[in-house]
């Protein structure tokens, strides 16, 4: 009994001591709850990315070093304390963590979430909570199309832009595809990425041929017999969702057997590679970046800004994690100050933040978020698909084109399948 | 059916890499009855050292063609240096207790060991690319395969020869068997048993590790790099008998020709495929496929 | 006396090596009989296909006229037949005592008592009293009260082959195999551990059937000896005449030099 | 150990949560509720292992009670949490039933990997079927209980008591259930399964029953999670959810029915402080702990209340 009191104290106290740690600072500062990957596969293409970004983004900020709208120092003069936690972990430690955040840690603002499943568990915790969150990566379109919430926010398109502007490209640049092929992730990114694109590309090309799916499991690792059977399948075009990892492993493999010389491969989230793998990559691919972020960021004040920050401090130019998160921050930023304004200069309740970011349209690096959908909660922006071509072994994009947000995004209260479905009409 | 020699093709590929990752598990098993987990971390050591070590090699502009050579030695390296420290600082204190607790402690040091890598190597990945298209290519029909397959398939024979050849044909073989038999009575023998152990982990560890430095240069080394091989290797060497050479061989070579044959024609069902052999192989034959029959007991 | 047990013609081969050959025997009831002969020569082989741990290849068994030669081992000992064994079968983890309850635990169960809504304290069937009070009898009658709450583990030998035996009287036996009960035992405690085990046994009434190497004690405990020798039998009679039986002497008796080997082979359970 | 008087030990700690609980913030119920899910789990394991059996593959249960009770909402309608947690054990421990005839004659490891492979077959089914929104799960309805839905101030502590009122009771009737003669026999069989038949009494039917009791208890747990956390994924079903609950039960050790609470509620602590300290390497001290557990309290924590006794 008395080891285990023993235990129960120390316990006890490490558990009271730990938002402690991270308390003293000055008066009422902002604390934001960030989540993001810090640990296993998805740490290196998506949560460390974005944890530089925040980092880099909340200094400059409490700094007041940010080009204008953002120069106020911190949120509306308030500097800004991070409180960073993994998202590794089953949806129940998120969940967990989740109400730690807010309940222990007491944050004002939670921003985060890489993986869709999360999000998904979140929304519903975060209305109960009554606590502003904003999802600033997840793809998943399910969110507000199955569901409304008042706290709950997403500043980054979903996937179906992505799909939907993949289709759109390769259409545009190869008019006379006829058979198309997949190779996703078995989960459910990878199966909605492929299943917007497949409908997306019956619409465009109602005679299209769909040669072969194939849907390795999150990880594999090794994908000689898929590239085997899409060497078989001889389609003219191979979409496939892959990221980092995989997606660095798929092309290393893929390299050598000339699977992307002979059929184009469109990778829709295929920037957060291309610096690395630029040997690996055929001319004439297509890449996607998930929107207007990395090399298709528009050449404005405030990308010049972020990315040589974020390249000055990292060595690395921002991926679009980093953009994402970014132009996270910054809505939430927009808003805050916006509420503080209708609020007499004092600091805005969440519901008075929330009000505000609702339909709100704002600019990041990555040019002009619109609020527009899910009821003023989810974000849609324009896009950008482009080709790859090797200069002096420095990947660089051709052929960029760019689709404005209202022509890859269903309207306001429409579903994308469905949007999809008729022929991007409804 | 003109994709049958393809599917063989990626199928013996796929099983020659599941072997090298996997027969190392077998082993400590069959001699320390461990069910080990730092395995995959011993896979994902073996990998960052490959990338880091052959990265660095070729960076100076050494000779490509010594780089496998620079693969195998920096897989031998880590493990020499990583596994006696596990095997002699907790392992061996750890024997007399049950076997899921051991596998328990192995976790906990599996966890400890991610984390380390992370802090050691950072999150970036790495890439080694030059050594997989270095050997140029072979066609199959109408497909073309990198050689540098070929190097996985000849490690995995080399392993399984190798192994086989030094438990039958040697007296260190013969001693190994005998403690697999009965460490107590051996040790009351005079063989040292501790020595045997401290061999066959750090051995053990050096084929997963291999395993992980000759797929180094097919992937990108990243953070949790290791956890899959866990349950992988788990599987085939169950499908074959835990603790049975040519049984890890044949589970390895199933689970390579099913998993192929699924992606060329069921590509959806690949995700539990193995397990679905796993517990087909189970159902029918309790103990796997080699399995060793139990003594009679009264 | 009426026939208890009859074996008919059993056979048993594991590969070339013959373990039961023409194996008959009738069994009469109450009565005590020793199985001798080498090692290997079938005796357990017998005992364990009468118990339903191995099936002869032919032949039957048929017990108080019920063949039982296809039933395991489970549905044996709930007919009436138990058994002990060379190597005593103890619980490592559990008390004297709690072998006991245990042991009548699945009487009580077996008897469809003592289930999930069952409340209060049921007689043993067969025992007419609480379980805690028969385990207490039974232990004291094998001077096994003084070890209760020893852990199986820690007990010494002779302590284990009689816990080992006593385990089998909470089913109150028919029919009880005893499997060389003396083994491993020294040589003074022999006769010590028999009268004990043969006492208890009159006292429940139970027909005995017991493996043993030493020929005094078949002597004195058997009222007739079965002599096997390479999966037959080659003696079937009362002790006096088989024990000098000449083919015996030659192939049992005589055999009972090799008893080192074995003794060493028993510690290891 | 004083084994009669677990049972009100274990009545006074939840009358102390139920009584305490509105005192204690959310978070804190929460941590509990949650603790108190993962405990039925592995009470259901803490069986299995008294007859020396692990399942590698106890999330299939978990996961098979966490999607009944998700289903009940998403085609029925109803949001009821006694209604789920019934559901979710009686598939489970249909299931269990079914898979019993096949995994009672397994022991040892392979009667982990057995299981192991079960539930990863179930996990890549999940994945594989959109209806049930794949990888990313879907959410389950917020909480009621007996058709009232609480107010959002009180819905945790609302489901951290039933919580812990079903608890308490399936937790009697283990208790119950461990003192008759089959519950009993766990300990014989792990020692030794011959005398066990020898002694005329089915080993596996034993080990069927115990496993079709662990299936319901972790059926019970799982429901418990889904409605607490409000939503449901394939992962329930992965590997590393099994070991996670592997490692609570040795954590806590066999020695009382109240140990795995106890074990759930210690891991839970010991990982939201891992993951508040250190972020970035939570995975290190997460894997001290329990190795420094495992070397210093071998018998599992509950050995600390039984530990002066035996000295």
């Amino acid at each position: 009994m008395r080891n285990f009191r023993k235990l129960a104290t120390a316990v006890a106290a490490a558990l009271a001591l730990a938002p402690a740690a991270a308390l003293a600072q000055d008066a009422a500062p902002v604390k934001i709850g960030i989540v993001t990957f810090l640990s296993g596969p998805a740490a290196s293409p998506f949560g460390v990315p974005a944890r530089n970004a925040a980092e880099v983004v909340t200094e400059l900020l409490n700094a007041g070093k940010a080009p204008a709208p953002y120069a106020t120092k911190g949120f509306g003069g308030a500097p800004i304390q991070t409180v960073i936690i993994d998202e590794a972990g089953s949806t129940t430690t998120q969940v967990t963590e989740y109400r730690n955040l807010v309940q222990r840690h007491n944050v004002d603002v939670v921003i985060g979430y890489v993986s869709s499943g999360n999000c998904l568990a979140i929304a519903p915790v975060a209305e109960e909570l009554k606590k502003l969150t904003n999802f600033f990566d997840c793809g998943t379109a399910r969110i507000f199309e199955d569901g409304s919430y008042k706290y709950v926010f997403r500043t980054s398109p979903t996937q179906t832009m992505d799909s939907v502007g993949a289709a759109l490209y390769v259409h545009d640049a190869k008019p006379k595809l006829k058979s198309i092929a997949g190779l996703n992730q078995n989960y459910a990114w990878g199966q909605d990425s492929w299943g917007d694109f497949e409908a997306s590309m019956k619409q465009l090309v109602p005679k299209v041929e769909v040669k072969t799916s194939q849907m390795p499991k999150l990880f594999a690792g090794q994908y000689n017999a898929e590239i085997s059977t899409l060497l078989g399948a001889k389609a003219d075009v191979i979409h496939s969702s892959f990221y980092d990892g995989d997606l660095e492993a798929l092309l290393l493999q893929a390299a050598p057997r000339g699977l992307f010389k002979k059929s184009t491969g469109i990778l829709s989230a295929g920037e957060t590679v291309i610096h690395k793998l630029a040997a690996q990559i055929p001319d004439g691919t297509v890449i996607g970046a998930r929107g207007p972020f990395g090399p298709y960021a528009p050449n404005n004040e405030l990308n010049r800004w972020f990315s040589k920050e974020f390249r000055d401090r990292y060595q690395v130019p921002p991926t679009y994690p980093s953009y994402q998160m970014a132009q996270a921050i910054l809505g939430v930023k927009a808003a805050w100050e916006k509420a503080q304004a209708a609020n007499g200069g004092k600091r805005p309740s969440n519901e008075q933040v929330a009000a505000a970011l609702e339909h709100l349209s704002f600019e990041g690096p990555g040019g002009t978020v619109k609020m527009a959908n899910g009821k003023g909660h989810q974000s849609i922006m324009e896009t950008a698909y482009g080709m790859s071509k090797v200069v002096g072994g420095k990947l660089t994009l051709t052929n960029i084109k760019r689709y404005p947000a209202e022509k890859v995004n269903p309207p306001d209260g429409v579903k994308g399948a469905d949007w999809i479905a008729s022929g991007f009409k409804k | 059916m003109d994709q049958i020699p393809a599917v063989i093709v990626d199928g013996i590929f796929y099983a020659a890499w599941l072997f090298v990752a996997a027969v190392g598990m077998t082993l400590i098993y069959g001699v320390m009855k461990i069910v080990n987990l730092t395995h995959g971390s011993f896979y994902a050591l073996g990998a960052y050292a490959a990338a880091s070590l052959t990265g660095a090699w070729l960076a100076k502009g050494y000779p490509p063609m010594l780089s496998y050579g620079v693969l195998l030695g920096s897989a031998v390296l880590v493990s020499v240096i990583v596994a006696p420290l596990i095997e002699r600082g907790i392992l061996r204190f750890m024997y007399a207790k049950d076997e899921v607790v051991i596998m328990l402690i192995t976790y906990a040091l599996f966890l400890i060991l991610e984390d380390t890598i992370k802090l050691i190597w950072g999150v970036d990945p790495y890439f080694i690319a030059e050594p997989y298209g270095l050997l140029g290519s072979f066609d199959v029909g109408d497909l073309s395969y990198p050689t540098y397959n070929l190097i996985l398939v000849g490690i995995a024979l080399a392993a399984g020869i190798g192994l086989t050849l030094l438990l039958r044909g040697t007296r260190i073989g013969k001693l190994l068997l005998t403690v697999i038999h009965d460490p107590e009575v051996s040790r009351a023998m005079g063989i040292n048993v501790d020595r045997f152990y401290l061999v066959t982990f750090t051995f053990g560890s050096m084929l997963a590790a291999i395993g992980g430095a000759f797929t180094a240069p097919t992937v990108s080394v990243v953070p949790g790099l290791g956890v899959e091989i866990i349950v992988l290797s788990f599987a085939v060497v169950v499908i074959g008998g835990l603790g049975s050479l040519p049984g890890a061989a044949l589970g390895a070579v199933i689970v390579g020709l099913v998993r192929s044959a699924t992606i060329h024609y069921a590509p959806e069902v690949e995700l539990f495929v193995i397990y679905f052999v796993m517990a087909l192989v189970l159902a029918f034959r309790p103990r796997g496929l080699f399995s060793l029959a139990e003594p009679r007991k009264i | 006396m009426a026939v208890v047990l009859d074996a008919r013609d059993l056979n048993k081969h594991f590969g070339a090596i013959t373990a039961a050959m023409n194996i008959n025997a009738a069994i009469e009831q109450d009565s005590v009989v020793g199985l001798i002969g080498t090692n290997g020569a079938g005796k357990t082989t017998f005992i364990n296909m009468i118990t339903g741990y191995i099936k002869p290849d032919t032949g039957s068994i048929v017990y108080q006229g019920r063949d039982i030669t296809a039933l395991s081992p489970r549905e044996i000992t709930r007919a009436g037949i138990c058994r002990s064994f060379q190597i005593p079968q103890l619980y490592s983890s559990l008390s004297v005592f709690e072998h006991m309850m245990m042991g009548l635990g699945v009487v009580l169960r077996n008897a469809g008592l003592g289930g999930y809504f069952s409340r209060g304290r049921p007689n043993v069937p067969g025992h007419d009293a609480p379980a805690e009070e028969v385990a207490e009898r039974i232990l004291k009658r094998f001077g096994l009260s003084g070890y209760r709450d020893k852990n199986a583990q820690v007990l010494p030998g002779g302590v284990r082959k009689l816990l080992d035996i006593a385990l089998t009287m909470v089913a109150k036996p028919t029919i009880l195999l005893l499997d060389e009960p003396t083994s491993g035992v020294s040589a003074e405690e022999k006769f010590g551990i028999m009268d004990m085990v043969m006492s208890a046994v009159k006292a429940e009434g139970a027909t005995v059937l017991f493996v043993e190497h030493d020929m005094e004690v078949v002597s004195r405990f058997a009222q007739r000896v079965i002599a096997f020798y390479d999966g037959r039998i080659i003696a079937d009679a009362p002790p006096e005449i088989a024990l000098t039986d000449p083919e015996v002497k030659r192939f049992v008796v005589g055999g009972a030099l090799h008893r080192l080997d074995e003794q060493q082979a028993a510690p290891h359970a | 150990m004083n084994r009669d008087r677990t049972l009100p030990i274990l009545g006074a700690v939840m009358l102390v949560v139920v009584l305490a609980g509105p005192l204690l913030p959310q978070w804190a119920l929460f941590l509990v509720t949650i603790a108190i899910a993962k405990g039925l789990v592995a009470l259901g394991l803490m069986l299995l292992l008294r007859a020396g059996l692990v399942s590698f593959g106890q999330a299939l249960y978990y996961c098979i009670g966490a999607y009944t009770a998700g289903s009940v909402g998403r085609f029925f309608n109803v949001g009821d949490m006694l209604v789920q947690m019934i559901a979710g054990a009686a598939v489970a421990a249909l299931v269990a039933f079914i898979l019993g005839f096949l995994l009672a004659r397994y022991r040892g490891i392979f009667f982990g990997l057995l299981s192991l492979a079960l539930s990863m077959i179930l996990y890549g089914l999940l994945v594989k079927s959109e209806a049930l929104g794949s990888t990313d799960g879907f959410n389950v309805l917020p909480s009621t209980v007996l058709g009232i839905r609480p107010s959002e101030a009180w819905v945790r502590y609302v489901v951290a008591a039933v919580g812990c009122g079903v608890a308490l009771l399936a937790t009697a009737l283990v208790y119950r259930y461990l003192r008759t003669p089959l519950g009993q026999l766990a300990p014989a069989i792990k020692d030794n399964e011959i005398r066990v038949e020898y002694m005329g009494t089915s080993v596996r039917n034993a080990i069927h029953a115990m496993y079709v009791i662990a299936a319901a208890l972790s059926g019970i747990g799982g429901a418990l999670a889904a409605t607490t956390v409000g939503h449901i994924d394939p992962d329930m079903a992965y590997w590393t959810t099994s070991g996670e609950f592997i490692f609570i039960t040795i954590l806590a050790g066999t020695g009382s029915v109240v140990a795995p609470f106890l074990g759930a509620a210690i891991f839970g602590i010991i990982h939201t402080v891992a993951f508040d300290l250190s972020p970035n390497t939570w995975q290190m001290s997460l894997g001290t702990a329990l190795l420094l557990l495992i070397v210093f309290l071998p018998d599992g924590l509950w050995s600390l209340f039984t530990r002066r006794k035996a000295a």
